[in-house]
């Protein structure tokens, strides 16, 4: 188990990413919001007790369904809320959007659109981290669909050659798009595809916090003393569509009821009573996170536009004004 | 004739190429859904791709033909290719064109080269269909239109179709064709209507349409474009400049011909293309008016872009990124004033 | 055992490459043919024992590495020279050269320059033929070093989804380029690698054309008959550099003597009268062979130059021709 | 100053800059060589890549800062982005540009927008070095030069040396340089040799290069062809044409200046670029010229390139498929007698 001062935070993240994702469905039922939209509703368990694992100064890649991530890596709620709003006080200046809600500054490398990117990035900091002799390792989020992606693969065969501190955390949410995982994959689990590189690899519940921060923690610790890179398969389900507007009509209802008896809020406020959460500090949290999450949304929406030429800024460190802009 | 959205046209083309010949066979990523729950009376078409194009298919054909593979494309291009080489005539979704950069070699080194570097023996009768612009609030991985680099290699042919009616004829001959063809459908296109045949009747790759007739200044318009040039046109006309408008639709071959014989008329050309900038479809058409055009020319050869930036997320910047009809017309007025200067 | 007409074109098309690619070595020395050019010296039996398996009318792809895979896929000898000649006469006509011999209607796919193109082609021919009902099967060759490029990854998952006829054919010579096998591959065989896709896969000796022949049999006959992908991982060695020129200055003399002990020249040679092809006959079989060999460079080197226009031919079935061309 | 080759400046700019700064880390296959024999003498630096341009860094550096990898571009690019966000500098081998459609996706959409889409928090200062150019009997899939697909996406600087003096200059700037840089070298220029200033000095990326000076018309080389071009211009000289001849050197960014101000001056341009071409960067450079140039020019913005096809293999075909120095020439008079013409 995690020290009191983790297990409060990991309820406070929970509850944020729950009630942060909530919002965001409404704020798409009522398109308030442009563009496309990736809930995390179903995966919090992995970000929050994957990132209850971590420091602040530790690595992570996250995907286009980044949001849970970012909240968990600490990245201030109203600038991601801001970001999804498109405004300039946005974490990324209203130029990344939800798909790439990213904080470098919080130890985020990246949030990519395109599936399988990050652990090959992952992998490079990890390298350099352990060249410089830190202790510092690098976590990489990816879907179950990932997998079959080239990249992927060459990712992990690298890892293990370098035997860099790379910590692959694949999030299988039983779907790709409107693909099911048992379709999609050759064999049983994610991790029986780890033999290709003779890489450590386990399958573990991932709508349980505290298990999914024991199996991190493990891994952890054993990359921080020297340890090589690690697959964990965390287990969850998409109670979401694969975006904002997905109708999931591919979802056999059985199925959705049976993954939402163990979703990961109800799994963790049935816990929390033998942490010595009690009822109320267990709803003071939840205000909390709901004032947390109110206070975001509302300030986002408020927040001021980007101006249109800002689209024009950044590209580069250094290069000619006149010759980004053009006629 | 019934109005049909670009989307719908191009569905319809699906159809009826594979009503007609078996060989024709689509791959891509849940471009009809569901794969695994097919006990399931909501998985089958649930999807049809991202934006609905292929739904229906899959009912009709069935999961052999309508093949929803895993996020493995320079694997299914790879496997399209070795089987368009023995009788297939398969047609590829690449969800996003962003995503070309994971598959760029099987197009570049394979699918374009094969015919030419094993001595003309075989050919590649596969079609890329893909998504490609700006203006969706999808962010800079998928809101590319990246004609250039399919235009830049020899061996591909490509095509980016404006309305619905040419969207349905190009895509046709496009899976008729022999070699093989990047179909570039451009989302903000979709939905957009206008009355279309029938019959799968094709129109012929490498020649280009004029859309709007006029005397003064020719504009070369992109796919979307063509829309904010019509636009900007309408605005001009106003003013008592008239505008002639050439879309191309078929970026390689190009319709040389076409484009040369309108700036020989009006002495005039803009080019507009959203994409970036550099070594871009604008930069290619400029540089052939400036070549073989160059005789007639009163003016300097202008274009409206898109900036040498990735696509902003947010609204008022994406805005601003991709060139409008106001951006249009003042280029087309420059050019104008150009000549009445000289 | 093959068939003994079998046995006879083994023998054939074993000596006919180890002499052809002798013979590639010498002009190479004395600069006598353009570009690049890498020999199959040592994998010899691969390609004989693999092919000796098939019938003519199954489908291969091939590398730059080609030589030994068309000779054995009985594209025409002196088509071969001629196009490492880059003359008109050349099996591509003089636009392919050494990396890129194939010739479509012998079943050759293609030859390709890009480490691991091959299993993605390959896979889509045995799909081709499944769907027709045909019971063609397609064969991709490639070396241990691809096997760390996520195409071949990728081809290797989709392949066992769709359940294929496709044989994967990895011709590990123990090194890729200049980096030994031992070095870069994370497990004990590339064999094992294939738990990633539940892919049956076997580790086979290469130096011996007739344990080869055994290997590739037995999965082409479960293929005719409805089976899925396999793969084969073939241990033979590299006697030559990576290509000409290449010095070789990595690679131990103790290592190269021991594989040389099991040279496949040698081993068939051993074998030959135990399969009743006494001394004479296999002497005349050789003599055969370096006859052709000369013949077919002797024809090559006096065969015409293409006409330098040739190059703006069969880009395209159709294309204007003035488009072609340029200034 | 000493000669050196192009390669030997190459070598020598890494080696400079891995003794100034730690954090220059190289990436590659076979860069060093031997790697899993290390126990046997010959394989220290056996290799240095393809063509040796790495030799002995490995033995001066050790395998933790020339680091062979296996045959995993998309892998170990991934990685060196990755790595230059937290405080590497690597340089990245990329064996032939041919292959940079395995590895495009993380040029494209990582190293070029991730600054960009993450709100300026973060830079990718990595290089990737590759090889280029048709010439050497490579055939198709080892002969390209991609120049423009690179220089087309906003985010990657782009430079392409002709001179070993450049090649060493432009090399220890790219490596400095914050942004990720594509980093071109000619394969049949590895071998020329020119006087190489010792020193680690810095030459400006954007910065071009007049290698000739003209008066009656502009020949823009692009990388190797500066030497063809300087071999018309001979030619030409006897028959009393004045060539001016600018090399670029840095394509993204261009020195749009000096490329206007030498047409400005001359009225007439022939740009020189062996590759494909559509979408090339003799379009890119030609449109510039027909739009910011078109007062001054008495001529056609004619184009000297390679056809829109493969690169053969055989010698006749591939010597044929090069710009050569008697075409160039042709170009050139044909702009002389177009004005004179008109
Ligand atoms: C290279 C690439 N191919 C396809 C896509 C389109 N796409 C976006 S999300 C997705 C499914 C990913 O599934 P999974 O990895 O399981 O992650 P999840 O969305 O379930 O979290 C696909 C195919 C993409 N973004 N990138
Ligand atoms: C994508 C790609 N990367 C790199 C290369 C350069 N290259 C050519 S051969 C080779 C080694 C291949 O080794 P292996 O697969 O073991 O085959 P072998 O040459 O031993 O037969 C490499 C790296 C290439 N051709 N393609
Ligand atoms: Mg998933
Ligand atoms: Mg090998």
């Amino acid at each position: 188990m995690p020290p009191e001062s983790t297990v409060r935070w990991m309820y406070q993240c929970l509850f944020r990413i729950r009630f942060f994702e909530e919002r965001i469905q409404e704020l798409a039922r009522e398109k308030a919001v442009p563009g496309y939209l990736h809930t995390y509703l179903g995966s919090e368990a992995i970000a929050v007790g994957v990132m209850a694992a971590l420091r602040q100064d530790d690595w992570i890649t996250s995907t286009y369904r980044s949001h849970g991530h970012a909240i968990a890596k600490n990245v201030d709620l109203c600038e991601i809320a801001a970001e999804i709003h498109g405004r300039r006080t946005g974490v990324c200046k209203g130029r990344g959007g939800s798909m790439h809600i990213s904080d470098f500054d919080k130890g985020m490398l990246g949030a990519f659109g395109i599936v399988a990117a990050g652990p090959a990035i992952a992998l490079g900091a990890a390298l350099q981290e352990r060249r410089k002799g830190s202790d510092r390792i690098a976590v990489s989020f990816f879907g179950d669909g990932a997998v079959h992606n080239g990249v992927f693969h060459e990712a992990a065969g690298l890892a293990k050659l370098w035997n860099v501190p790379l910590l692959l955390v694949c999030e299988n949410n039983g779907y790709a798009e409107a693909t099911a995982t048992d379709w999609h994959l050759n064999t049983e689990t994610v991790a029986d595809m780890m033999a290709a590189y003779a890489m450590p690899a386990r399958t573990v519940d991932g709508m349980d916090m505290f298990t999914v921060y024991e199996a991190a923690s493990d891994a952890v610790q054993r990359m921080r003393q020297g340890g090589g890179p690690e697959l964990i398969e965390f287990k969850s389900y998409r109670f979401s569509g694969q975006y904002e507007g997905d109708e999931q009509a591919y979802q056999p209802p059985a199925e959705v009821s049976k993954a939402r008896a163990r979703d990961p809020v109800l799994l963790a406020r049935n816990t929390a009573s033998q942490l010595g959460l009690g009822g109320a500090a267990i709803e003071a949290l939840e205000a909390a996170a709901h004032r947390d999450v109110d206070d975001a949304f509302a300030r986002a929406a408020e927040a001021a536009w980007p101006a249109p030429e800002d689209a024009l800024e950044e590209v580069y460190v250094a290069y000619p004004k006149d010759r980004i802009a053009y006629a | 004739m019934r109005d049909l959205t670009v989307k719908d046209a191009i569905n319809e083309a699906l159809r009826q190429s594979m009503e007609a010949d078996e060989n024709v066979v689509l791959f891509g990523e849940d471009i009809a859904g569901g794969q695994g729950r097919d006990e399931h009376p909501g998985a089958m078409d649930a999807w049809g791709g991202p934006f609905g194009v292929t739904k229906g298919l899959c009912t009709q054909f069935g999961r052999d033909r309508v093949r929803d593979t895993t996020i493995a494309e320079a694997g299914f291009f790879g496997a399209a290719i070795g089987a368009a080489m023995v009788g297939m005539r398969p047609v590829c979704e690449l969800m996003y064109v962003d995503f070309a950069g994971v598959c760029f070699d099987q197009m570049m080194n394979q699918a374009a080269k094969m015919r030419y570097m094993f001595g003309g023996k075989q050919n590649v009768p596969m079609v890329m269909r893909t998504v490609v612009g700006a203006g969706f609030r999808a962010g800079a991985e998928h809101s590319q239109t990246l004609y250039s680099l399919f235009t830049h290699i020899p061996g591909l042919k490509v095509v980016a179709p404006y309305s619905a009616a040419d969207a349905k004829g190009l895509l046709i001959s496009a899976i008729r064709d022999d070699d093989p063809v990047v179909f570039l459908e451009h989302k903000r296109l979709y939905m957009r209507a206008e009355p279309v045949p029938e019959a799968a009747e094709a129109i012929p790759l490498g020649k280009g349409r004029r859309r709007r007739a006029g005397r003064d200044v020719t504009i070369v318009a992109v796919q979307r474009m063509n829309l904010f040039a019509e636009a900007a046109a309408e605005t001009l006309a106003a003013e008592g400049i008239d505008v002639e408008i050439i879309d191309p639709r078929t970026y390689s071959p190009l319709d040389e011909e076409m484009i040369l014989s309108s700036v020989g008329k009006t002495g005039r050309a803009v080019i507009v293309d959203e994409s970036h900038p550099r070594c871009s479809l604008a930069t290619d058409i400029a540089a052939l008016i400036a070549e073989k055009g160059f005789a007639g020319l009163k003016a300097p050869v202008l274009k409206v872009t898109g900036p040498h930036a990735p696509v902003p997320f947010s609204p008022p910047m994406e805005d601003y990124y991709i060139p409008s009809p106001e951006r249009i017309a003042r280029r087309v007025r420059e050019a104008m004033d150009f000549s009445k200067r000289s």
